[in-house]
């Protein structure tokens, strides 16, 4: 279960489906999400949950798409936050490089989590007389069997390969402390997998303290775990916003996200 | 009316707080500053009485089934009111989060629909928040609807938009008849500029009033208590706003 | 917010319908249960999440039904575990005196967690064929609209008046901790209220600490609690197992459980 | 074939750890002390490569969302095994966990259906384990069907029943056939024994053999890290059973 920091991305072959988190605590995969685009990784499916627009999470969706490596993208938005709109992600949609998926973040948790249930699909309210609606196939328009007359929409639930993230701890059984971060448990209940990055590693049972077995993804759902402090922030030496501002400055153009690409990917191997 | 100097953002949060009396539980999603200098106005203008989870921040929601629990509490009817906006917003107060132009390639590209779709839907009072107020922002109909301001009979609707604030005035909305309707024109505009630069039709009374001015003791409040929980969850935006108060005049 | 402790039980009327867990953990709240009976509540629903078949959640089940407070009951089973069947459960449901509806547990869960979804339904695999299924009007079995020919079982979804139970802790704000007991929160938010009573109480606030706040039902869902050092076992002097037995043998009868529950009832009282 | 003595849990314990090798992760529910005692003896013969999860005890299982946490593993194909009983079962591996006679009124009623109307179908060996092998328990046709042993072509089932354990012998369950076949006799007792106290009819092979009694390693594991496991998750039945273990002869 515990694997060498650089094995953790040859888990993931090319045309997997990955299950991102939010990014608003810091559990994005970066250091992984530089590994496969240094990989080469070609024609992944990348899933949302729900969005990817925190500063950082948005920045990893947006180095995957500018490195060529996302053939699709289901979400229910992608931005670099409060620093603005992903610059890769924006042009690879505006010119139909990557297929997008429309979705509401509700929607893709209720997808999520009938996925981690292993229903095969799920209802919601809302949505009705939406374009996001009318463009799914994946969401259907269905009458209420016990209710007649009135219209639901029913949701596919998602079964990822994969979910990839960072989270704080782990302990040496491989259970992974999440805290109130429960969007990484839907994520690796509805993938098939799960390659993680933490922060620190415990010589403990979090299961042998009732405080902390609260906040736990059981080690039952980790497929490999590596430790890898500063894994949701490689590459990122000062403040995170300015880091990301300037990524976002030169990621305009292809030439400049390019010769930043190069110069990240460098410098972290260094 | 006070002569009092405010800042912009003091009185849009003094209209919005305005919308949010009574109500038990007010959500604020995240990056919406100003939305959120209302809510927690009216949560100290009632002594904690209107519960606040402002999303983003670790210490603005106290939800422990993560980021679905804001929509489960939704689709229970535990959140009162939502703030939304829109890249445009349409006179039937469509929004479209999405992008301009042919889909999904595209003119411009904006970010996605987020929770829009739902919360429109079950929220009972959505409030719309869009700074700027152009026809640009504001179309006779959105290119993309990320979630629709009206419903078809028999859909599930027990939610919705009830206003629209810009940097100009605030309108109601009136679900009934599935219109806006200028309610305010703020201090130092005209209903002239407002009809200049709004791409869609709306209703007009005889004599529209001027929006009022947030008054001495909504000034204190919002630069006392709501200025320092501000500051823990937007410092850079409160440093801005309630250093700059005196600075502006109405 | 926080209320006396014997002001809980009248916060439930008459008729309504209660969400009980199953009682694994001490978490059956056994003094709000003696509380009903001795203020005569009628037609009770009793929802178990997803069954009452430990000792002392089985007996407080028990002791309702016994004492006529209960017309109906939603259950994946009712016993008083290792001690035997519940007798006073097994006689009326014999006797017709309360209407049962028969479920599975993974059908309850569903139906709860859509019912805190606010989802009007969802789906679960399985049910096809049993007399479970067959005797519910509230699980249809539809088309999936996804996938032609694949029949799965709609489940309605389950919104109690009022979620009841005793968890370890809260805190001077109403935050309720409830561990990894997570069936507590899903009650909770399925219900449209919920009455509590816990083992103690802490001046602090849970989400000051990440530890604690990954194990708290928040506040915003608590309708009542009250300080109650050990209500899930009021009335229950000694061993467990031995007291449940003593009264499984006593409400074999009805002479016997109106003895019985006659000396609790006061013994607790005084 | 050892001639050690052994008691009758060892020997159904040893039945059933035949069943799960090779398994990565095999569930057991509330109290099934045999059906937990057999699949820690697989786990202590493979060095812990089968992940043992029993439910009713804290220690039993890591898991942190809940009692669904079971059924959503099983949902998704995560637990290879689980272990089912039932007041009755006939035939057609139809388990009846509700009660005999009519519905709702039976004459006898017992607790519940609990979780089997969904792992029966999902989990893709389920052993039936039923000590008392009488005419009472093992009928022609179940009198309600907490769930079903087979289902209709077209509906979702990659799981059900593999095998049927009693205190008089083993059988295997044809998922094709929808028949058990004898598949050995317990020490001690015979083919008509086993025929005069089943109310259904299965199908028997010109030999069947004596069911394997432990050898002497298998007593050892059991009686040793099985038992010390035991004895934190059972105390009472790991005393009866393991102390009691030299008394009894094959």
């Amino acid at each position: 279960m515990f694997a060498h920091p650089s094995d953790l991305a040859a888990q993931i072959g090319d045309a997997s489906a990955i299950i991102m988190a939010k990014g608003e605590a810091p559990d994005t995969p970066l250091a992984i999400v530089h590994d496969l685009i240094r990989l080469g990784r070609r024609n992944l499916h990348i899933v949302t949950l729900p969005a990817c627009a925190n500063p950082v999470s948005g920045m990893a969706v947006d180095m995957l798409i500018g490195s060529g490596c996302v053939a699709s993208i289901e979400t229910s938005g992608v931005s670099l936050g409060e620093v603005g709109s992903a610059p890769q992600f924006t042009n690879a949609v505006r010119e139909g490089r990557i297929a997008i998926t429309d979705a509401t973040c509700p929607a893709l948790y209720a997808a999520v989590q009938a996925g981690a249930k292993g229903q095969p699909f799920t209802t919601l309210r809302g949505l009705i007389g939406s374009d996001v609606e009318r463009h799914r196939e994946d969401y259907r328009v269905i009458d209420n069997p016990f209710e007649p007359g009135d219209p639901v929409v029913a949701i596919k639930a998602i079964n990822p390969d994969v979910a990839v993230f960072h989270a704080p701890a782990a302990d040496r059984n491989g259970n992974i402390w999440i805290g109130r971060n429960r969007d990484l448990l839907y994520a690796a209940q509805s993938a098939n997998r799960a390659v993680i990055t933490v922060e620190e590693v415990h010589d403990t049972d979090y299961f042998d303290d009732d405080k902390m077995a609260a906040g736990v993804l059981p080690a039952a759902y980790v497929t490999a775990v590596a430790h890898v402090p500063g894994g949701a922030r490689t590459g990122i030496p000062g403040r995170i916003s300015e880091h990301v501002a300037a990524y976002r400055q030169a990621a305009r153009s292809p030439e400049g996200f390019a010769s930043w690409m190069s110069g990240t990917l460098s410098q972290v191997a260094a | 009316m006070s002569a009092q100097s405010f800042a912009p953002e003091e009185l849009y949060a003094t209209v919005i707080a305005g919308l949010l009396d009574g109500l038990d539980h007010v959500a604020v999603g995240m990056a919406s500053p100003i939305p959120a200098t209302g809510a927690l106005l009216t949560q100290a203008r009632n002594h904690g009485a209107t519960r606040v989870s402002i999303l983003g921040n670790p210490k603005g929601a106290q939800w422990t089934n993560g980021g679905a629990e804001l929509f489960d509490m939704a689709g229970r009817g535990r959140i009162g009111a939502f703030f939304l906006s829109g890249g445009q917003i349409d006179g039937s107060a469509n929004i479209n989060l999405v992008g301009t132009g042919s889909y999904p390639q595209s003119d411009t590209r904006w970010s996605g629909s987020f929770g829009s779709a739902y919360l429109y839907f079950v929220v009972p009072r959505v409030i719309l928040f869009r700074w700027e107020h152009s026809r640009r922002t504001l179309v006779e109909q959105v290119d993309f609807i990320s979630a629709p301001g009206q419903s078809e009979p028999g859909v599930y609707r027990p939610g919705g938009p009830v206003a629209l604030i810009t940097n100009l005035c605030a309108f109601d909305y009136d679900r009934g008849r599935g219109r806006f309707k200028l309610k305010s024109i703020h201090p130092g505009h005209s209903l002239e500029e407002v009809r200049d630069n709004t791409g869609f039709d709306f209703d007009v009374s005889d004599a529209v009033p001027q929006t009022s001015a947030p008054d001495a003791e909504t000034l204190a409040i919002l630069r006392g208590p709501v200025a320092a929980r501000m500051r823990t969850l937007y410092p850079v935006f409160a440093d801005t706003v309630f250093g700059a108060a005196n600075a502006q005049s109405a």
